[in-house]
This record gives structure tokens, C-alpha cells and sequence, in this order.
């Protein structure tokens, strides 16, 4: 049948929070193809690494991406300091591994709340959003930004949090956890969620495996891959358990965020109980020379920061292979096929993060 | 008055011998043409006002020599289509044509002395109504013929010119068509009929290609089962009751005539492409467009609809009449639903033809005095609008080289005159104060009270008929700047003539409604129920604003949209930002794309081979049943 | 009450066709702020000010003027004016059906004004409408249907005054009714072919391309038809004028309740369940009354 | 009387942020921060919205997008910097991409600050937008009638 139309998807598209465009060629609603078409915000920051000093060039890796600043901020430092073998103070272990479930915890409800707002509940949006405002309070508090920034640095974090704030962000988040439960349910059991989630954006186990598939979008399809089982940071501490579906649809993806989120409550609950006293940082002297990759566990994935030093103050390459990155061509392959409706859903089931992608 | 009823008949036929006969490129053919055109419109509406406030009449005819004439014609007409048949290997049509011919002339040799024929011609309001369309409608599309023709085949080198064949044919097509509406004489309609079949058959297979020709063959096929039926009604008319005329079959024992009827009616159903019959006249799209145009609007199909109309009355109140409520019903509903997910312009008028003639099969199986004055004016509103489209979507296919829908994009910007011209026929076609709504209002009126189960299937079917017609319309006066170059000026005089009349009488009729409901289907309602249905003075009064408003607020919105409103700013389409200019956005990998918009089509739920067997399966069950109960 | 009924039906047919033109957009609008503001609470937001409709049209009036084309604001206005006619129509009294198909019409005329402006995603908004059109058309004629059986007219004004309650003989076509209502009040689950938010995978649908003035009117014709529409069930509970008035403005409160709790479905099931609906509750119900006469 | 102040429409347009600001716009439209009580809506339409707010700097790519953006807004409108990117660039002034501060494209009205701008400075300066706009609408009228004046 030759009745295509072609419309353009983006760069500037209300379900997109961030611009990446498509072209969509259809018949009725169905997709027939989708040619994705990036860039719109690359920056170019991985080469500002020649210009800034590897100690401050933590800064911009805080600012890769919003949602998940510290991770990347962390998996810089991690890198760096491996490279320059710099033992860590176990309690800036523990600190950063709950600062980064923390961050899985408010970047899991904000997706929530978009995909939410995607298949056009917008009451759940708001409720979503709402609860996540208790998370973004503990950030507040503990790392004086509603984003985390600078909270990281090469050696270990840059501040300390006392036992009573500890205490208190157990006490709080045990208060958002039934919150968060209930919330769940609706995703889980409400049956427009389901018509709109239910088999949607279906991807099999091997395909998920052949595309390079990370993170949730991995481990729904069945494939049980979680970095923080290698035991990065005060991970190899903690009981760490991958949360794998095998149905590969939209809903499945949604079930391992779900789950992924509650567990991050676990663990933060159960760093809180093991940190040990000590310092929170360690003097750094010298500089890089070597190369490493870090591998962390984002809340979309596995990410990769690679760090080359040449012994200079600046380092000669970083590069970032984000997980957004490695979904898109499952994406591309889930969206051929679905309907026009279906679009912003696959789309954000990916949770995908442009800014972190195009850097 | 009984000449003007002759001559009707006759003079389309001498018309026709004279296109057969004059040679091409004789000066004045279509001077001759052009006057006969203006003679066959003129005459029906003298009829009309010499009748105004008369009841029928009846016309004695010395028959015996013409019935021998027709049956002359009748073996020689067997005789040619059999001969083309055997040509084209195929033996179906033979077989049905030998049935039916043996059928014919054996009951002449046996029963054939003792016919008594009272009155052989006839006229009353309903058949001045059937001539009016036919004179006017008919001669406007072989108006528009003399500018189409030469443009078709130079369009189509190929097609062998017979231009002289085809303009005998459509003149012949309207004789026999007047024939049919002036009979009396069942043997005499049954004659006309087998000739409209002839014609069709013909006019069908006018390119003499493989597709035309199985077209051509499908139309005979369905038909000459619809013939052969009819004439074994013929048969067991005659032998229960002894009568072979129009109006003594009414007046008959209802039980000893209801299978004749419904003989007749099963016919009818085949001429008017009811289900199981539809295909043929889908099939029929690949003749040339004035075919079309005469097969969907004024002849052939409502032949089908006329007959059934005037035997409806014998099946009042019985299990047969609600199977052809149901037939006609199953027909509007499922069409509709097809139409939907067709893109062929001219199969999307085909279907929505099928659809309104299931409408006046339904309304003539319900059988009320409402139901018969909502058919009659289903026909003469359908008749004027759907011909306006066939001929328009006909320019149109030459100017675009496609028929099909997605091609018209912007139409409005191409073919502005005639855009406008199509708008007025699509209005007329479903939208609120052109007259099919206002019948469709009747008909659901007439059918909560008679079927309630029927306005339901109305309710539903009208939804599916605004799909279709609302995306065409959208299609075409979609407006996009630039680039666009208007091809009218090419559209011949003859043509626009063609549509003038019948965009001016689209709205017309509408206007006039109150009249014709007045003068002429009440006193025909009268006759028949002795009673006509009130229309609310108020609703004809709320119609007639919104005509008049529309009238008057569009080409006053228009001029001031146009000329007077200068104050905006002009942007492209909202394109994600991406835009390059107002129509094309920057792509994937760099890439200037224009933006393409099409229709949805839906095949899924609307597909033509998902819900045509639906139809076919249904309307036979309903048929067999149908027979089955008048035969026991 | 009863006197301002009386009062109503004291009236000829042009000062209540005067009064629908004047009132109706006062009370759309007004319904239209207490919907934004329920919702809000419904959201645990705060909400804006019950006025706020009224600040958006004005506003909206004040904006300049941007066109794609020329023409495009055309078809909108014949979208109010048969929308103003048909609800004019509604509360004189007339025939039912005239004013469904003038309704029709006018919904036709939006539909032309999505597709006239040849921009995508308008287009996408205006082949979602028609689908929705088609998925309300037939309960709406239904409820014709089903009023004319039991009062025996199509006049509003009559089936108004019946004494004895129509719901209780229509259950089922007020069943259907509520049912598409949500479409026509686009309301999730049914709002695709435009909706009130702005998360919407063809960004605002039909509307799209329209801004300022022109938005403004579609704004007022919308409020114009849900008057007309929660007119329509008012006919339900005629026999007691104060029920009815209630009963209808409850009806709206349900569909912002369904608006919270619904995800917006996909085109297929829209359709499908509505038609599936009125088959089921609407023609059930016609059939048995049919069966009962 | 200028209606302007009661119901501006916002469309938001991430230029190149890193989402941090994005995120914050977002959230200004929800339970605790609520901008309905303004009347303020998010579009996500440049033909329906009053105030352009832009998060992250320009690129050379998304600098044609705002143009487009821009020039398909009516009048009055206004154009709001949210973040320290949109303002002059912050921690990406020296990559080789970023172009700098929005204001480098468009006529920028408001800046607000922040890396992240926290929601109440958005919505601080969303209000400010408003009082903008009243005046743009007002010059606007006067040049008008001057014009008829003339």
C-alpha cells in the first residue's frame, strides 16, 4: 500500500523532554520506519577534557546529565582514580554507593511520572512527581543542590554526611516507600496502563542480546546483566539483586523500574546500617598516567567511562559510552511496527537520556 | 399524452440510430446532439407540469405486433450474446441466456395467444419522477460525453475508437431505460430490461481489454441471473393468476402473487448491486466515465430500485418484505463500512452508490407511506449528486493522471472551479442541509416506527458514511503555498456545461424539495397509502437557513478570507521545529523531506475482503430465506 | 427552580435561543474553570483560578494573528456558528435529530479546518477525529432513537416536559451516552484527536495549527456544545428539574473523575469499545423497547 | 486590559541542556511548585505559547530549531534563559560546539540563573516574563495607533 505519510518527530516535541528527531513514515497509524537523527545537543564536552585540569574536570562530568550527575561524576573519579591508584576511604565508598542509589531512586519515579504523562494519565504524572520531591529534599540537604553536584570528587566525596541525617533519610524513605508502593500498583494492575504498556515495543531476549540492549531494557527482555554485581564502590558490601523480566514489552520494562526502585530503597537502607566511621577523602598527588575503563550501573544502564592519561595535568582522552546509546538501535527496531500512540511510550521506556548520549 | 410517453422511448432510440449512423467529424453531429439533449430534458419536465395534479394514467397500445417486434429482438439479442460468449470462451453467460431465452419463448408459444394486455403504457407520479432523471441526468452525461470521449482516447491510444458505437449505446441505454419506466406491460419491462443489460454489457466492455472484459462479463452474468429469474416470475405470474400488468399485480391475491414478486425483486436486487450482487458494479469502474456516471446515477441501478419500488406493496407485511429490508440494510451498513478503506475514487463511488440504493431496498421493504416518500427522494437526491461526482472524479483523472484519492492532494489548488464543484457534490452527498441528509432524517424517522432493529443499522451505517466522505473532502481542499499549477483551463466546455447543470440542480433540488414533496410524491403516496407523511414546516423552515446561510455566508467568508483580512503574519506548519521551509522539515542524515500526508484506510477493520463476504454471506442467507418463505 | 422553568418555557423560541446564545458561553466557561480546578485537586495541585478560562480566551483574543494559510481560520468559524445554531436549536425546543445532524455538521466543519492546513500533525488530529466522530455518531442518533420511542416525539421541548423519568425507560442509552460523552467532552481515555494537556504524541492534534483568535473560538465553541450536551442529559431526568440539573452537572464531575483515572487509549480500542458499547447497552435497549411496544 | 499576565503559555525547548533545568521546568508544573495557580500551561506548541523558555546553550544545530521556534510564536512574546547554559554557556563556554548564551540567537528577556535554576527562580521568572509581555502588548497597541496616527 503507498499511502505514507512522513512526519517529523521532534527535535522540539512535547513528549520528547529532549530533542532528538525522527523521521516516522506511516500507514494509518503504523509504523513503517523511523529514521532517528541526533546531535541536537552535543556539546562536545569530552574534549574539553585538554582544556580543564583533571581535578576539575569533575564539574563537567557532573554536568553530562542532569538526571544522573553523580553517576557520571563518579564513574569519572573512579576511573581517574584508578588509574593513579588512589586507595579510597571506605566510608566515601558508602557515601557515594547511597548518593548513587538515590539518584536510581528519583530518576526511576521521574520516569514513572513522564511515561506516565505519555500514555496521557496525567493525574499519576503528578502524583508521581510529587513523591518524588521527598528524594530530591535528602539531595538538598546532604549535597545543597536539588541536582547533585560537586559531591564527587577524585579521592573520594567532597563532604561528609553525620549519623543523624543518616538516620533520618532511613526514617524518610521508609516513610515513601508504601507511598511508592501504591503508586506501583496503579502502573501495575490499572488496566489503561496495561492496554497502553501490554505488549507494547516487544523485544526478544536475543535481539536484546544482538542489539547490545543495557540496563532495564536488558534485563526485561530476560538478560540478567547488572554492573553492580561486579562490585564496584561499597557495592561489593551490599546484596545486590539484578531485577530481571522476560516478557521484553514496555510493561515488563516498567515492572523491572518498579522493582529496581523499591530495592533501591533496600540498599540504601542497608549501607546506611553498614558504613563504617572514617574519612571521606584521601590527598591526591601527581598526575594520571594510564588508561582505564569504569564500568557503573546507571539507572538506564551500564555506562562506561573511559579515562587515558599521559602524565600531564590534562588528560589526553575520556570518553563516555552511555547506555542511551546502546538501546537506540533496539529502539529503531522496536519502533517499526508499532502504532504512531505506541511512539512515546518505546521512547521512554528506554528512559532515554539525549544529553548523556550526544554529551 | 400517451405520444409524448412514445416518443420518450422512441426518440432516444432514433437519436442513437443517428450517432450509429452519421460519420464522425460530420459538422453539426453534435449540434444534433446538443438539441436532442435539450428535447429529452424538456419533454419529461412538460410532462410533469401538463400531469401536475393528475392521478396516473393508463394507456391502451395495439400490442400485438410490437410484442412480436420485441420478441424478435429479444432472439436476436440472445443470439449476439451468445455469439460474443462463445467468442470470449466463456460459457456461463450461454448457458443463462439459453434458460432464459427458452424460458421466454416457450411460454410465448404456449400461453402467448391468450395474454390479455389492458394497458400496456403507463404514467404516474413515480414514473415522471424516474424520467425526469433520466431525461436530464441521462442527456447531461451525454453532454459531457462529447468533450470526455475525444480525451479518453487520446489518453488511451490503444482502445479501438468506436466512439460511434458508444454514443449509440448510451442513447439506447436512455430509451431503454424510459421504456422500463413507461411499462405496464411486464413483458414489455422484461424487455427493456434485457436491453439495459445489453447495454451495460457493452458500455462495460467499451475498452475491450482483459480487465474490462471480465467486468463485462461479471455485469452480464449477475444480471442475466437476475433476468432469468425474472422471467421464471413471468412465468408463475401468468400461470397463477393471468395477469402480466404492473398495476393488476397489486390488486391480485397477495398470497398467489407474492413469489412473482419476490422474482421480481431478487431481479431488481441484481440490477441494483445489492449484495450478493455488489461486484459488478464495482467492477464496472473501468468503462469510461460517462458509463459510470449513467450506471450509478440515473439508469441501470435504478432500474433495480424502481422495480423493486413498484412490487413492494404485494410483499407488505410479510417475512419476504423484512428479508428485503434486511438485504438492503446489510448492503448500506457494510458498504459503508468498505467504502472506508478504499482509495480508488471512482470504488469509493461505487460502494457509497451501493450503500444508498441498499438504503431505498430497505425503505422499499418497509413499506410505509414515510419509508416510500424517503426512497423517492433518496433516489432523485443520490441520482443528481453521485453523477455530479462520477463526472468530476472523470476531469480529474485526466488532469492527475490517477484516480486514485491520494493523489488529490491540494486539489483546490489545482482545479479550483472544479474543486468547488466536487464540494457541492460530496455536501449533497451526506452533509447536513443537502438533501440526503434530509432523506436520511425521513428514513430513520420512518424506520423507528416500522423496525427499530433498522435505525439502528442506519445509525451505525451514516457514521461509517462520514468517514469516507469527510477524509475525501479533507483531501481535496487541503491547501499547501507554492509550487502548484492550476491545470483547469484544459477541463473542455462540454464538460463544464455537464457539471453547471448538475451543481445547480444539486442545490436545486434541495431547494425545491418542498415543491416535489408536494406536488409530486404525495399525490403518489396518496395513491398508493392513502395517506402522506407531514414533514415539520419547521424543520423544512431550520434547512432552509442553514441553505441559505451557507449560501450566503461562504462565498462572503471566502471573498473576505481572500481579499479584505490583511492582517495576519504567515508562518510555515508547525514541524518540530525542524523546518526548513513550510513544508519541508530537516531530516534524519541531513536531508531536505517534504512532508507527505495521506488518509488513513484502516483495512484492518474496513478491509474489502474481510467485510465482502461478510455482506455476500449474510444477503444469501436472507435471499434463501426470502424465497423460501414465499415460496411455501 | 420551577419558576425559572416556567419562566423558560414561557418564552418563545427566539429569547430562548437568545438566552442559549448569551448564557452558554458563560456557563461552558464556568465549568470549564471548575473542571481545571477539580482536576488540579485531583492532582494534588492547587489549581488555577475557576476564571481561568475566561483569562485565556481574552488573552488568546489579543494575540497576532499567524496563519499558515489563508483560509484556515474559515472552517472555524462555520465550526461556532453551527455549534452556536445547533445549541440555539437544542434549547428552542425543536426536533432532536436537526440538531444532532446540524451538531454533525459542524463537527464536519472542524474536521476540514484540521485537514485544510496540510501540516501533519493537524492532519493526524483531524483523521483521529473523524474516527471519533464515528465512534460517537452512532449513540448519539441512538439517543434519538430511544427518546422518540419512548415520548413518541423528536421535540426536544416535549421529551423535556414528559412527565414520567426517560431514564428509567433508557437506562441503557444513557449508559451509552455517558459512555461517549468522554469522547465528545475529549476527556481521557478519548482525547486523541486533541487533548487539554500538552504531552501528546501529535502535539495538540487538530488544533495545532490554530493560535490566538482562532484557538480562542474553538475554545468558546467547545463550551458552547458541552452546555448542549449536558443539556442533552438533562432530557434524561426532565420529569424533575432540579435532578436533572444535578444530575447533569454529576455527570461531569464523573467524566473529569474518569479523565483522572484513565490512561488516553489507542485509536483501535476507542473505537472498537464504542461501538462494542452501543451495540451492547444502546441497541439492547432500543430492541426491548421496541419488543415492548 | 491586557489578559497577558493571567494566562501566559509557556513552551520549553532544550537547546543542548543536561537535563538538570529541563527537569526543573517540568517540575515546576507539578504538586508542589504548581505554576497553574498562575494559569500558566505548558504548551509544547510554539503557535500557542507566550514565553520561549530555553534551557542549555546554543549549538549549531539547535540554533536553527530556535529560530524556527521563534519565528512561528505570536506576539507578544517572550524569551526566558533558564540556567546558567542558557545564560552564558557555564561549564560548557569552551567546548568547541557551544556557541554560548541563547542570547548569542535570540533576544533573550529573562535570565534565570542557577545550575540547576532551583523552581522558584523559574517561576520567579515566569512572573517577570508576564510583566514583559503586558508591556510588549502595550508598546505594540501604542505603535498601532501611532501608525493610524500618522
Amino acid at each position: 500500500m503507498a499511502h505514507r505519510n512522513l512526519i517529523p518527530f521532534g527535535p522540539q516535541h512535547p513528549v520528547l523532554p529532549e530533542p532528538i528527531h525522527f523521521d516516522l513514515v506511516t500507514e494509518d497509524e503504523k509504523i513503517v520506519d523511523a529514521i532517528p537523527s541526533i546531535s541536537y545537543v552535543h556539546r562536545g564536552l569530552e574534549s574539553l577534557v585538554e582544556k580543564r585540569d583533571f581535578i576539575d574536570y569533575v564539574h563537567v562530568a557532573d554536568r553530562i546529565c542532569g538526571l544522573c550527575s553523580f553517576m557520571h561524576s563518579m564513574g569519572y573519579c573512579q576511573a581517574v582514580e584508578e588509574i593513579m591508584g588512589v586507595e579510597v576511604p571506605e566510608r566515601a565508598l558508602y557515601l557515594r554507593t547511597i548518593w548513587a542509589e538515590l539518584s536510581r531512586l528519583h530518576s526511576h519515579i521521574f520516569w514513572l511520572g513522564v511515561a506516565a504523562d505519555a500514555f496521557g494519565f496525567e493525574s499519576l504524572f503528578m502524583q508521581a512527581l510529587r513523591l518524588r520531591e521527598p528524594v530530591l529534599d535528602i539531595f538538598e540537604e546532604t549535597t545543597g543542590g536539588r541536582v547533585i553536584l560537586g559531591a564527587s570528587k577524585v579521592g573520594g566525596v567532597r563532604r561528609d554526611i553525620d549519623a543523624d541525617s543518616l538516620a533520618g533519610i532511613v526514617k524518610r524513605l521508609a516513610k515513601l516507600r508504601p507511598e511508592l508502593e501504591e503508586l506501583s500498583t496503579v502502573f501495575i494492575t490499572d488496566y489503561s496502563v496495561k492496554h497502553r504498556l501490554c505488549g507494547v515495543g516487544y523485544i526478544s531476549k536475543e535481539d536484546a542480546y544482538i542489539l547490545g540492549c543495557v540496563g532495564p531494557m536488558a534485563r526485561a527482555s530476560g538478560l540478567d546483566m547488572d554492573m553492580r554485581v561486579i562490585g564496584y564502590s561499597a557495592y561489593k558490601y551490599l546484596d545486590v539483586q539484578p531485577m530481571v523480566e522476560t516478557a521484553g514489552d514496555c510493561y515488563a520494562r516498567c515492572l523491572v523500574r518498579i522493582r529496581e526502585m523499591l530495592h533501591s530503597i533496600d540498599l540504601v537502607r542497608e549501607a546506611i546500617g553498614k558504613i563504617p566511621d572514617g574519612p571521606v577523602e584521601v590527598k591526591v598527588k601527581g598526575f594520571p598516567n594510564g588508561e582505564y575503563m569504569s564500568r557503573i550501573e546507571q539507572p538506564r544502564g551500564e555506562v562506561i567511562h573511559y579515562a587515558k592519561g599521559n602524565g600531564s595535568r590534562f588528560l589526553q582522552r575520556f570518553r563516555v559510552r552511555v547506555p542511551t546509546f546502546s538501546n537506540i538501535p533496539a529502539m529503531i527496531r522496536i519502533l517499526k511496527g508499532s502504532e504512531i500512540a505506541d511512539v512515546p511510550n518505546i521512547i521512554l521506556t528506554l528512559d532515554p537520556c539525549i544529553s548523556c548520549t550526544e554529551r | 399524452m400517451m405520444n409524448a410517453l412514445i416518443f420518450l422511448i422512441l426518440f432516444p432510440l432514433f437519436i442513437s440510430l443517428l450517432a450509429l449512423f452519421l460519420p464522425r467529424g460530420m459538422p453539426g453531429r453534435k449540434v444534433i446532439g446538443t438539441v436532442a439533449n435539450a428535447v429529452l430534458c424538456a419533454v419529461p419536465i412538460y410532462l410533469l407540469f401538463a400531469t401536475l395534479d393528475q392521478g396516473p394514467s393508463y394507456f391502451r397500445l395495439e400490442s400485438g405486433f410490437i410484442t412480436t417486434a420485441m420478441l424478435v429482438l429479444e432472439v436476436l439479442i440472445a443470439a449476439y450474446l451468445i455469439y460474443l460468449s462463445v467468442r470470449a470462451k466463456r460459457y456461463l453467460p450461454v448457458v443463462l441466456v439459453v434458460v432464459q431465452l427458452v424460458t421466454m419463448l416457450g411460454f410465448e408459444f404456449v400461453h402467448g395467444h391468450s395474454i390479455q394486455v389492458e394497458y400496456s403504457l403507463f404514467m404516474d407520479k413515480f414514473s415522471i419522477i424516474m424520467a425526469l432523471i433520466v431525461g436530464i441526468i441521462g442527456s447531461a452525461i451525454c453532454l459531457y460525453g462529447f468533450g470526455y470521449m475525444p480525451e479518453y482516447h487520446h489518453h488511451y491510444p490503444e482502445v479501438k475508437d468506436r466512439r460511434n458505437f458508444f454514443a449509440f449505446l448510451m442513447y439506447l441505454f436512455l430509451s431503454a431505460m424510459f421504456g422500463i419506466i413507461f411499462s405496464n406491460n411486464i413483458m414489455w419491462l422484461f424487455f427493456f430490461w434485457e436491453v439495459t443489460t445489453l447495454c451495460s454489457f457493452l458500455l462495460i466492455g467499451y475498452r475491450d481489454d482483459n480487465a474490462s472484459r471480465d467486468s463485462a462479463f461479471r455485469a452480464l452474468n449477475m444480471n442475466l441471473i437476475g433476468g432469468v429469474v425474472f422471467a421464471f416470475g413471468i412465468v408463475y405470474l401468468f400461470l397463477s393468476s393471468g395477469t402480466m400488468e404492473l398495476d393488476k399485480l397489486l390488486l391480485q391475491d397477495k398470497g398467489t402473487v407474492l413469489l412473482p414478486a419476490v422474482c421480481f425483486a431478487f431481479a431488481g436486487l441484481a440490477k441494483s448491486a445489492q449484495f450478493p450482487f455488489s461486484s459488478w458494479l464495482t467492477g464496472a469502474m473501468v468503462a469510461p466515465t460517462p458509463v459510470s456516471a449513467l450506471l450509478h446515477s440515473s439508469t441501470m441501478v435504478k432500474a433495480g430500485v424502481y422495480l423493486i419500488l413498484r412490487v413492494s406493496p404485494v410483499m407488505e407485511n410479510t417475512v419476504a418484505a423484512q428479508m428485503l429490508t434486511l438485504i438492503g440494510g446489510v448492503s448500506f451498513l457494510v458498504t459503508a463500512m468498505i467504502a472506508i478503506s478504499q482509495s480508488n475514487a471512482k470504488k469509493v463511488l461505487a460502494y457509497s452508490t451501493i450503500s444508498n440504493l441498499g438504503l431505498i431496498v430497505a425503505c422499499a421493504g418497509v413499506n410505509t407511506d414515510a419509508a416510500v416518500w424517503s426512497a423517492l427522494l433518496l433516489i432523485i437526491f443520490h441520482a443528481v449528486a453521485k453523477s455530479l461526482l462520477f463526472l468530476c472524479v472523470g476531469i480529474i483523472e485526466y488532469k492527475l493522471d490517477s484516480r486514485d484519492i491520494e493523489d488529490m492532494d491540494f486539489l483546490i489548488m489545482r482545479l479550483p472551479k472544479l474543486t468547488a464543484v466536487m464540494m457541492v457534490g460530496m455536501a449533497g452527498m451526506f452533509l447536513a442541509p443537502f438533501g440526503m441528509i434530509i432523506s436520511k432524517f425521513v428514513t430513520l424517522k420512518a424506520f423507528i416506527n416500522a423496525n427499530p432493529f433498522m435505525a439502528i443499522i442506519l445509525a451505525y451505517g451514516s457514521a461509517a458514511t462520514i468517514f469516507f466522505w469527510t477524509k475525501w473532502m479533507g483531501k481535496i481542499i487541503s491547501i499547501r503555498h507554492g509550487e502548484h499549477e492550476v491545470v483547469e483551463h484544459r477541463v473542455s466546455n462540454w464538460e463544464w456545461t455537464t457539471l453547471g447543470i448538475l451543481a445547480f440542480a444539486t442545490i436545486a433540488v434541495c431547494l425545491a424539495f418542498p415543491f416535489i414533496s408536494f406536488h409530486v410524491i404525495d399525490p403518489y403516496l396518496m395513491e398508493l397509502f392513502n395517506k402522506a407523511p407531514i414533514v415539520d414546516t419547521f424543520n423544512i423552515l431550520v434547512i432552509f437557513v442553514i441553505m441559505l446561510g451557507l449560501l450566503i455566508i461562504l462565498p462572503l467568508g471566502l471573498f473576505f478570507f481572500a481579499f479584505v483580512n490583511r492582517n495576519y503574519k504567515r508562518v510555515g506548519t508547525y514541524l518540530g521545529g525542524a523546518n526548513i521551509s513550510d513544508i519541508t522539515f530537516e531530516g534524519a542524515m541531513d536531508a531536505a523531506q517534504p512532508i507527505q500526508i495521506k488518509s488513513y484506510y484502516l483495512e484492518k477493520f474496513f478491509g474489502e475482503e474481510r467485510l465482502f463476504y461478510v455482506g455476500v454471506f449474510v444477503s444469501l442467507t436472507l435471499i434463501f430465506i426470502m424465497f423460501g418463505v414465499a415460496a411455501i | 427552580m420551577n419558576t425559572i422553568q416556567e419562566m423558560f418555557q414561557s418564552w418563545g423560541m427566539v429569547e430562548r435561543a437568545v438566552a442559549f446564545i448569551l448564557l452558554a458561553p458563560l456557563a461552558g466557561g464556568l465549568i470549564a474553570g471548575i473542571d481545571r480546578r477539580v482536576s488540579a485537586r485531583f492532582q494534588g495541585r492547587y489549581g488555577p483560578p475557576v476564571l481561568q478560562p475566561f483569562y485565556d480566551v481574552f488573552k488568546l483574543m489579543q494575540k497576532q494573528r499567524i496563519l499558515v494559510n489563508k483560509f484556515q481560520n474559515f472552517n472555524i468559524l462555520l465550526f461556532l456558528l453551527f455549534t452556536v445554531f445547533s445549541g440555539a436549536l437544542f434549547f428552542m425546543g425543536v426536533d432532536l435529530l436537526l440538531t444532532i445532524f446540524s451538531l454533525a455538521l459542524a463537527g464536519t466543519f472542524f474536521v476540514l479546518a484540521g485537514f485544510c492546513v496540510g501540516s501533519p500533525f493537524s492532519h493526524l488530529g483531524a483523521e483521529r477525529e473523524i474516527i471519533q466522530q464515528v465512534a460517537y455518531e452512532p449513540m448519539v442518533i441512538l439517543l434519538a432513537v430511544g427518546m422518540y420511542q419512548v415520548t413518541g416525539s423528536f421535540k426536544v421541548a416535549e421529551i423535556a416536559q414528559f412527565q414520567a423519568p426517560l431514564i428509567l425507560y433508557l437506562p441503557g442509552v444513557f449508559a451509552g451516552f455517558l459512555y461517549i460523552l468522554t469522547i465528545k467532552f475529549r476527556k481521557s481515555p478519548f482525547d486523541l484527536s486533541m487533548s487539554h494537556h500538552a504531552h501528546q504524541e501529535i502535539v495538540r492534534g487538530m488544533t495545532t495549527e490554530f493560535s490566538g483568535p482562532a484557538l480562542a473560538v474553538i475554545e468558546i465553541a467547545h463550551w458552547y456544545e458541552n452546555v448542549m450536551l449536558l443539556g442533552m442529559v438533562y432530557l434524561f431526568f426532565g420529569f424533575n428539574p432540579w435532578l436533572g440539573l444535578g444530575v447533569a452537572l454529576l455527570t461531569y464531575l464523573f467524566e473529569i473523575f474518569i479523565d483522572m483515572n484513565y490512561a488516553r487509549f489507542k485509536w483501535q480500542l476507542t473505537f472498537g469499545s464504542s461501538w462494542l458499547f452501543t451495540a451492547v447497552a444502546g441497541v439492547s435497549n432500543i430492541i426491548v423497547l421496541g419488543l415492548m411496544r | 486590559m491586557a489578559w497577558f499576565k493571567r494566562s501566559p503559555w509557556i513552551l520549553h525547548y532544550n537547546a543542548t541542556s543536561c537535563n538538570g533545568c529541563d527537569i526543573e521546568v517540568i517540575v515546576s508544573l507539578t504538586p508542589l511548585y504548581d505554576v497553574e495557580r498562575f494559569g500558566i500551561i505548558n504548551t509544547g506548541n510554539p503557535k500557542h505559547a507566550d514565553i520561549l523558555a530555553v534551557t542549555g546553550s546554543v549549538n549549531e544545530k539547535s540554533r536553527q530549531v530556535l529560530i524556527n521556534l521563534y519565528e512561528q510564536m505570536p506576539e507578544p512574546k517572550v524569551i526566558m534563559a533558564v540556567g546558567l547554559c542558557a545564560v552564558s554557556g557555564c561549564v560548557f563556554q569552551d567546548c568547541y560546539n557551544v556557541m554560548g548564551g541563547v542570547d548569542k540567537v535570540l533576544p533573550v528577556d529573562v535570565y534565570v540563573p542557577g545550575c540547576a535554576a532551583r523552581p522558584e527562580s523559574i517561576i520567579d521568572g515566569m512572573l517577570k516574563a508576564c510583566e514583559i509581555l503586558e508591556e510588549k502588548y502595550a508598546n505594540r497597541n501604542k505603535r498601532e495607533k501611532g501608525e493610524e496616527h500618522e
